[in-house]
C-alpha cells in the first residue's frame, strides 16, 4: 500500500492538476484563464509524462562514459515536441482573443453568448 | 523530496490561479507555473525538457499574455461561484484517469516496459549510429526527425496564423490599390 | 510484409508542406495559388497512383522516414481505408482549389490571400499525414498542424462570430488533442513503443490492464471531439456556418472523415488483435452517440435558418451513420462506414460548393433567402438539389449506396431496429432538405432583389463536378463498393 | 517615459550581445549537452524582445524588419525539409542522414547541424514575429482591418 | 549534505515566497514574491546541479536567469504603461 502510494504519487498529483487545468477551462467564462487552464492542463500532462520517463538511479540522457544508467530519453523528445505545440496553440488562441476583444469589446464567454445569440436570432428575419 | 514539495508548489499556484481574479496575477502565477514544471522536469532527468519549458512557458506565453491584457481588460468580470456540471465531469474524468493508474508500473522503476523496448536502444546504439552524446537530440533530430519537422511546421503555422490574425498591413496611401511593403503581411 | 518501401507516401505529405513556406516567400496572391493548384493537382495525382499500387499489391505500402527500422524511426504506412480517404482528401483538396481562387478573392482581403493558400497547404498537408503515419505520436504532431490551420482559416470568415466559432473550435480540439496524448501516454507505458504496428502486436499482452482500457477511453474520448460525435459536436455549426466558403467546403468534406478513419485505424489496427468490442463496453456506447446523432442533429437541422448552418448539422448526423457502421462491427457494417465517408464527402463537398457560390453570386446567408433561387441561378441550386438528393438517399445518389450498405449491414447483423431507424433518419433528412428546395422553387424572389452576379465558371465546373461524381458513383459503386469491402476486410483481419 | 529608466537601458545594452551569443552556444552545443535548435530560436528572439521591451517596438522592427522575420519562418522550414529532399535525391529515404556525407556518422552530424539550424531560424523567426505582432496593437485595433458584420 | 540542506533552505524561502504571491495584496508584493521565487529557482537549479553530480546543466540556470530578468521587465512595463511597446502611432511604417 504505502509502495503503490509513494510510487503513484506523482502520477496522482499530475492528475489532479490536469484536473484543476480542466476545471478551469470548461468552467471558466473568461478567455484569457480559459487559456491559462488549458497551459495548466498541458504541463500537467507533460509532468505526467517526464514522470515515466525516470529511472530511479538514473541521469539525464547524455552519454558519458562515467555513467551507467540513463532516463528514459523518448519521453524527452516527445514532451519537447508537445511543448511546442502546446505555445503555438497559445499564441494563436491569444491572437483570437484580441480580435474577439476588438469584436465584441468583451472577453467573458456570457457576454460574447448574449452578442451572438441575438445576432443568429435576427438571422431568420428579413 | 524536492519533486514532491515542487509538485505541491505546483498544486497551490494552480488553485490560486483557479481562485483570482486579477487576471494579471494569474499570467504571473502561470510564468512562476512554468518555472516550477521546468524543475520538475529537470529533476527528473529530462534537462532539455527543462530548458525548453523555462524559456517558452514562463518566458515567451507570459510575454504573450501580458501583451494580451494590455490589448484586452485585466480584470475577470463575472465570479460564478462553483459549476457544478463541470465539477461532476472534471472528478469523473480524473476518477478515470487515477483508476488508470492503479496497473501502471511504479514511479522510477526500471524494468517498467517503457524502459526496454525501443528506449534501450536509443541508450544502447544511438552513440554509434549518431554519433551524438545527447541521446535527445540524436532521438528529436535523427531517429524522430520527422516529428521534430511537423513541429517546425507547426511553429510556423502558429506565427502564420497570427500574424493572419491581428496582423496590421501597411497604411495604404487612399486608392492606389495592392502596393504595400514593410508591412506585417503584404 | 513485403517491406519495399514506397516513395510516394513521403511525397504526398512532403509537398504540400513545402509549398506552404513557399507560397510565404512568394507574397503574391496570385502566384501563391497558382502553386497550391498545382501542389494540389499533383497531390491528387500521387494519391490515385497509390491507390492503384495498393490494388496491384494488395498489401499495405510502408515508408521507413530517416531509414530507420519501424519502431525506432517513424514509419509512414497507407492500407486500402487510408487510400480511400487519401483520394477523398486530395480530391475534394484539386477541386476546392479550383473554387478557391474567384470564392477568396471576394471574401478575403487582398492582401492576407497568400497566407491564406499557405494555410490551406499546411491543413492539407497535416490531414494528409494524419491518414498516412503510421506513428502514434506523429499522427499528433500532424493533428496539430491542419487543426492549427483551420483554426485560422476558420478565423477569416466575414461574419464576427466565425472568430469566437474558431476559438471554441481551437478549446474542444486542443482538449481533444491533449486528451489523444493522454492516451497515447498510457498505451506508451504499457508497452514500450509509439510504433501502430508494434503496439498491435505488444498490446494483447496487456489489454486487460486497467491502464489499458483507459487509454482507450481517451483516445476514444480525444478523437470523438475532433470527429465531432455527437454530444461532443458543439464546436461545428459554428466553425462551418461562419467560415470563408471554400475553408468550409474543404474541411467538411475532408476533416471529420480523417477523424473518423483514426478512430478506425485506433480500433481496428492498433488494438487489431484485441477484440475491441469484446473486451471493452465500446459498441453500446457509440451506437447510441450515432443513433442521437443521426436523430437530434437532424431534428436540429429542419430548426436552423442559416443554410450553411443547417448543413453542417446534416454533417453532424451524417458523421452518425459513418460512426453507426464502424459500431456495427461488422465487415459489412465497416463497409457502409467506409463507403459513406467517400460518399458523403461528394455531396457534402457539392452541398457547400454550391451554397457558397450561391452566396458569391447573391449574398445568400439563411433558408428564406434562398426564395427563387431555382429560377434564378439555375445550375447551381440543380446542384444543390442532388446534392440533397443524395443526403436524403435517393436511389442512383451515392447516399442511397450508403445508406443501403448500412441497412443491409444491420439486417445481417440481426439488428432489426437499427435498420428502421436508419430508414426513419432519412425522413428528416428529408424535411429539411424539402424546406430549402420548396423556397428556392415554388416561393418567387422578392422584388426589391437584385440581380445576381454572374458566378464564375471556376466555382460552377468543381460544383458540378462533384454533383456529377454523386451521381456517377450512386448509379455505378462497384469501383467504391470493391474498394470499400477489401478494406473492411482488411481491417477485420481476414485478407 | 522609458528614456530616464538609465539603468534598465544600460543593463540590457550590456546584456543582449551575451544572450545572443549564449543562442549560438545553444544552438551549436546542443549535441553535447542541453540544448538545440528551438531552445537557441527562442533564446536568440528573447535578445530581440528584450531590446523592444526595453527600446521600442518602433525601434526592434527597425533592426530587424516584419519581412526579415517573415523570410527567416519559411526559411527555417524549408530548410529543414529540404535538406529531407536533398537526402532523397542523394538516393536515401527522407531525412536519411548517412547519405549526406562519406560515413554515416559524418553524414548524421552535418544533418542534425542543418535541420537544428533549420529549427532554430524558424522558432527565431516566429516568436520574434509573434511578438511584434501583439506588442505593436493598438487597443482598438486598426480600423483597416476591422471587419464587423 | 551540505547540498541537501541548501536545497531544504531554498524550499524553505520557495514556499515563503509563494505564500506572498498568492496573498497578495498589492500588485507589488506580487511582482516581488514572483521575481524572488523565480531568482530561487535559479539557485535550486544550481544546488540541485551539484547534488546530482552533473554540474555541468548550469546552462539551465543561465537561462532562468535571463527569462526571470525579461519577464520581469515585461511585467513592470505592463504595469507602467498598460502596455508592452510604445504606442506606435501612425507614421507611414508604423504598422506593428
Amino acid at each position: 500500500m504505502a509502495d503503490t502510494f509513494s510510487g503513484l504519487i506523482n502520477y496522482w498529483v499530475a492528475i489532479a492538476l490536469m484536473m484543476i487545468g480542466f476545471y478551469i477551462v470548461i468552467a471558466q467564462g473568461n478567455l484569457v484563464k480559459k487559456i491559462v487552464g488549458l497551459n495548466i492542463f498541458q504541463v500537467a500532462v507533460f509532468v505526467f509524462y517526464i514522470s515515466m520517463g525516470k529511472v530511479k538511479g538514473g541521469t539525464a540522457p547524455i552519454l558519458d562514459d562515467s555513467i551507467e544508467v540513463y532516463s528514459n530519453p523518448l519521453p524527452h523528445v516527445l514532451i519537447l515536441t508537445a511543448i511546442v505545440v502546446g505555445v503555438a496553440t497559445t499564441a494563436l488562441a491569444l491572437a483570437l482573443i484580441v480580435r474577439i476583444n476588438r469584436a465584441y469589446g468583451t472577453i467573458e464567454e456570457s457576454e460574447i453568448n448574449e452578442q451572438d445569440n441575438v445576432l443568429d436570432a435576427s438571422e431568420g428575419k428579413p | 523530496m524536492i519533486i514532491i514539495s515542487l509538485l505541491f508548489f505546483m498544486t497551490a499556484t494552480a488553485i490560486s490561479m483557479l481562485w483570482l481574479r486579477d487576471l494579471f496575477a494569474v499570467v504571473m502565477l502561470s510564468g512562476i507555473y512554468s518555472l516550477f514544471a521546468a524543475v520538475i522536469y529537470m529533476v527528473m532527468d529530462a534537462v532539455d525538457v527543462a530548458f525548453t519549458e523555462a524559456a517558452v512557458g514562463a518566458g515567451i506565453s507570459t510575454v504573450l499574455m501580458l501583451g494580451t491584457l494590455a490589448l484586452t481588460k485585466s480584470k475577470e468580470k463575472v465570479h460564478k461561484k462553483i459549476a457544478y456540471g463541470p465539477l461532476a465531469l472534471v472528478l469523473i474524468t480524473g476518477g478515470i484517469l487515477v483508476y488508470g493508474t492503479l496497473d501502471m508500473p511504479h514511479y522510477g522503476d526500471a524494468n517498467a516496459p517503457i524502459h526496454s523496448h525501443v528506449a534501450s536502444r536509443y541508450i544502447e546504439k544511438s552513440g554509434l549510429e549518431v554519433g551524438v552524446p545527447n541521446i535527445v537530440t540524436s532521438v528529436l533530430a535523427s531517429y524522430r526527425g520527422y516529428d521534430t519537422l511537423g513541429e517546425t511546421a507547426v511553429v510556423f503555422t502558429a506565427a502564420i496564423g497570427v500574424l493572419v490574425i491581428i496582423g496590421r498591413r501597411k497604411k495604404k496611401r487612399k486608392k492606389t490599390g495592392a502596393v504595400n511593403d514593410g508591412g506585417d503581411i503584404a | 510484409m513485403a517491406e519495399q518501401s514506397n516513395m510516394f507516401l513521403i511525397l504526398l505529405v512532403i509537398i504540400p508542406l513545402i509549398a506552404s513556406p513557399v507560397c510565404v516567400l512568394l507574397r503574391n496572391a496570385t502566384a501563391a495559388w497558382a502553386v497550391s493548384m498545382a501542389v494540389a493537382w499533383s497531390v491528387f495525382g500521387i494519391a490515385i497512383k497509390l491507390v492503384n499500387d495498393l490494388s496491384a499489391s494488395n498489401q499495405v505500402l510502408y515508408y521507413r522516414i530517416g531509414g530507420w527500422d519501424a519502431p525506432w524511426g517513424i514509419e509512414y504506412a497507407l492500407d486500402k481505408v487510408g487510400g480511400l480517404v487519401i483520394l477523398v482528401v486530395s480530391i475534394i483538396g484539386a477541386l476546392s482549389l479550383v473554387y478557391a481562387k474567384r470564392s477568396v478573392e471576394k471574401e478575403i482581403p487582398p492582401e492576407r490571400i497568400y497566407l491564406f493558400y499557405a494555410m490551406l497547404m499546411l491543413c492539407l498537408s497535416g490531414l494528409l499525414g494524419i491518414v498516412i503515419t503510421g506513428d502514434a505520436f506523429n499522427l499528433f504532431v500532424f493533428l496539430e498542424i491542419s487543426s492549427l490551420s483551420s483554426y485560422v482559416l476558420i478565423s477569416l470568415g466575414k461574419d464576427k462570430r466565425a472568430l469566437t466559432s474558431a476559438f471554441n473550435y481551437l478549446i474542444m480540439g486542443t482538449i481533444g488533442a491533449t486528451f489523444y496524448i493522454i492516451g497515447v501516454g498510457m498505451m506508451y507505458m504499457m508497452t514500450g513503443t509509439l510504433n501502430m504496428a508494434d503496439l498491435s502486436t505488444i498490446l494483447p499482452a496487456v489489454a486487460d490492464s486497467k491502464t489499458v482500457m483507459v487509454a482507450l477511453a481517451f483516445l476514444t474520448v480525444g478523437i470523438s471531439l475532433k470527429l465531432a460525435l455527437f454530444p461532443l459536436h458543439a464546436w461545428l455549426p459554428g466553425a462551418y456556418a461562419f467560415a470563408p466558403s471554400v475553408v468550409t467546403v474543404f474541411l467538411a468534406a475532408t476533416a471529420t472523415k480523417v477523424s473518423l478513419y483514426v478512430l478506425i485505424r485506433i480500433f481496428f489496427t492498433v488494438f487489431g488483435k484485441v477484440d475491441v468490442f469484446e473486451t471493452f463496453p465500446i459498441q453500446p456506447v457509440l451506437l447510441v452517440m450515432a443513433l442521437a446523432a443521426m436523430f437530434i442533429a437532424s431534428l436540429a437541422a429542419i430548426w436552423q435558418q442559416n443554410i450553411k448552418r443547417m448543413l453542417a448539422y446534416s454533417s453532424i448526423a451524417q458523421i452518425g451513420y459513418m460512426v453507426l457502421g464502424v459500431a456495427i462491427a461488422t465487415e459489412a457494417g465497416l463497409t457502409g462506414g467506409i463507403i459513406h465517408i467517400f460518399n458523403h464527402a461528394l455531396m457534402k463537398g457539392s452541398l457547400f460548393m454550391a451554397v457558397g457560390a450561391m452566396a458569391y453570386g447573391a449574398g445568400i446567408t439563411t433558408v428564406s433567402d434562398m426564395a427563387g433561387m431555382g429560377r434564378r441561378m439555375p445550375l447551381l441550386m440543380a446542384a444543390f438539389v442532388v446534392g440533397g438528393l443524395s443526403l436524403i438517399g435517393v436511389p442512383l445518389t451515392v447516399g442511397f449506396v450508403s445508406k443501403w450498405a448500412l441497412v443491409s449491414a444491420a439486417l445481417d447483423a440481426q439488428m432489426w431496429p437499427l435498420a428502421a431507424l436508419i430508414l426513419l433518419s432519412s425522413l428528416l433528412a428529408i424535411i429539411y432538405v424539402w424546406r430549402v428546395v420548396e423556397i428556392a422553387y415554388l416561393k418567387p424572389a422578392p422584388e426589391n432583389a437584385p440581380k445576381p452576379s454572374a458566378v464564375p465558371l471556376s466555382m460552377l465546373i468543381p460544383t458540378w463536378v462533384l454533383a456529377l461524381a454523386s451521381i456517377w458513383f450512386g448509379a455505378n459503386a462497384t469501383f467504391t463498393m470493391n474498394m470499400a469491402g477489401s478494406a473492411a476486410r482488411h481491417l477485420m483481419g481476414g485478407y | 517615459m522609458m528614456h530616464q529608466k538609465s539603468v534598465l537601458r544600460v543593463v540590457s545594452k550590456l546584456l543582449i550581445p551575451p544572450i545572443l551569443l549564449f543562442a549560438l552556444y545553444v544552438q551549436f552545443h546542443g549535441d553535447f549537452g542541453p540544448g538545440g535548435g528551438f531552445q537557441a530560436g527562442v533564446i536568440f528572439a528573447a535578445a530581440f524582445i528584450l531590446y523592444g521591451l526595453i527600446f521600442g517596438i518602433a525601434n526592434a522592427r527597425r533592426t530587424v524588419p516584419a519581412s526579415a522575420t517573415r523570410t527567416m519562418l519559411a526559411l527555417g522550414v524549408l530548410l529543414y525539409a529540404g535538406t529531407g529532399v536533398w537526402t532523397m535525391l542523394l538516393g536515401g529515404e527522407f531525412l536519411d542522414y548517412n547519405y549526406l556525407a562519406s560515413t554515416p556518422i559524418a553524414g548524421q552530424h552535418l544533418g542534425i547541424l542543418l535541420v537544428e539550424l533549420g529549427v532554430g531560424i524558424t522558432v527565431a523567426g516566429a516568436m520574434m514575429s509573434i511578438f511584434y505582432t501583439f506588442a505593436a496593437q493598438t487597443l482598438d485595433g486598426d480600423e483597416d482591418i476591422e471587419e464587423e458584420v | 549534505m551540505m547540498f541537501a540542506a541548501a536545497a531544504l533552505g531554498v524550499l524553505v524561502a520557495m514556499a515563503l515566497a509563494m505564500f506572498r504571491a498568492f496573498a497578495g495584496p498589492t500588485v507589488f508584493d506580487r511582482i516581488l514574491a514572483v521575481n524572488t521565487a523565480g531568482t530561487l529557482t535559479v539557485v535550486l537549479i544550481s544546488v540541485y546541479g551539484f547534488l546530482s553530480e552533473r554540474p555541468e546543466f548550469l546552462d539551465i540556470a543561465l537561462l532562468y536567469a535571463l527569462i526571470n530578468f525579461i519577464g520581469t521587465v515585461a511585467v513592470t512595463k505592463f504595469v507602467q504603461f498598460q502596455g508592452l511597446g510604445y504606442p506606435v502611432g501612425d507614421h507611414e511604417d508604423g504598422d506593428i
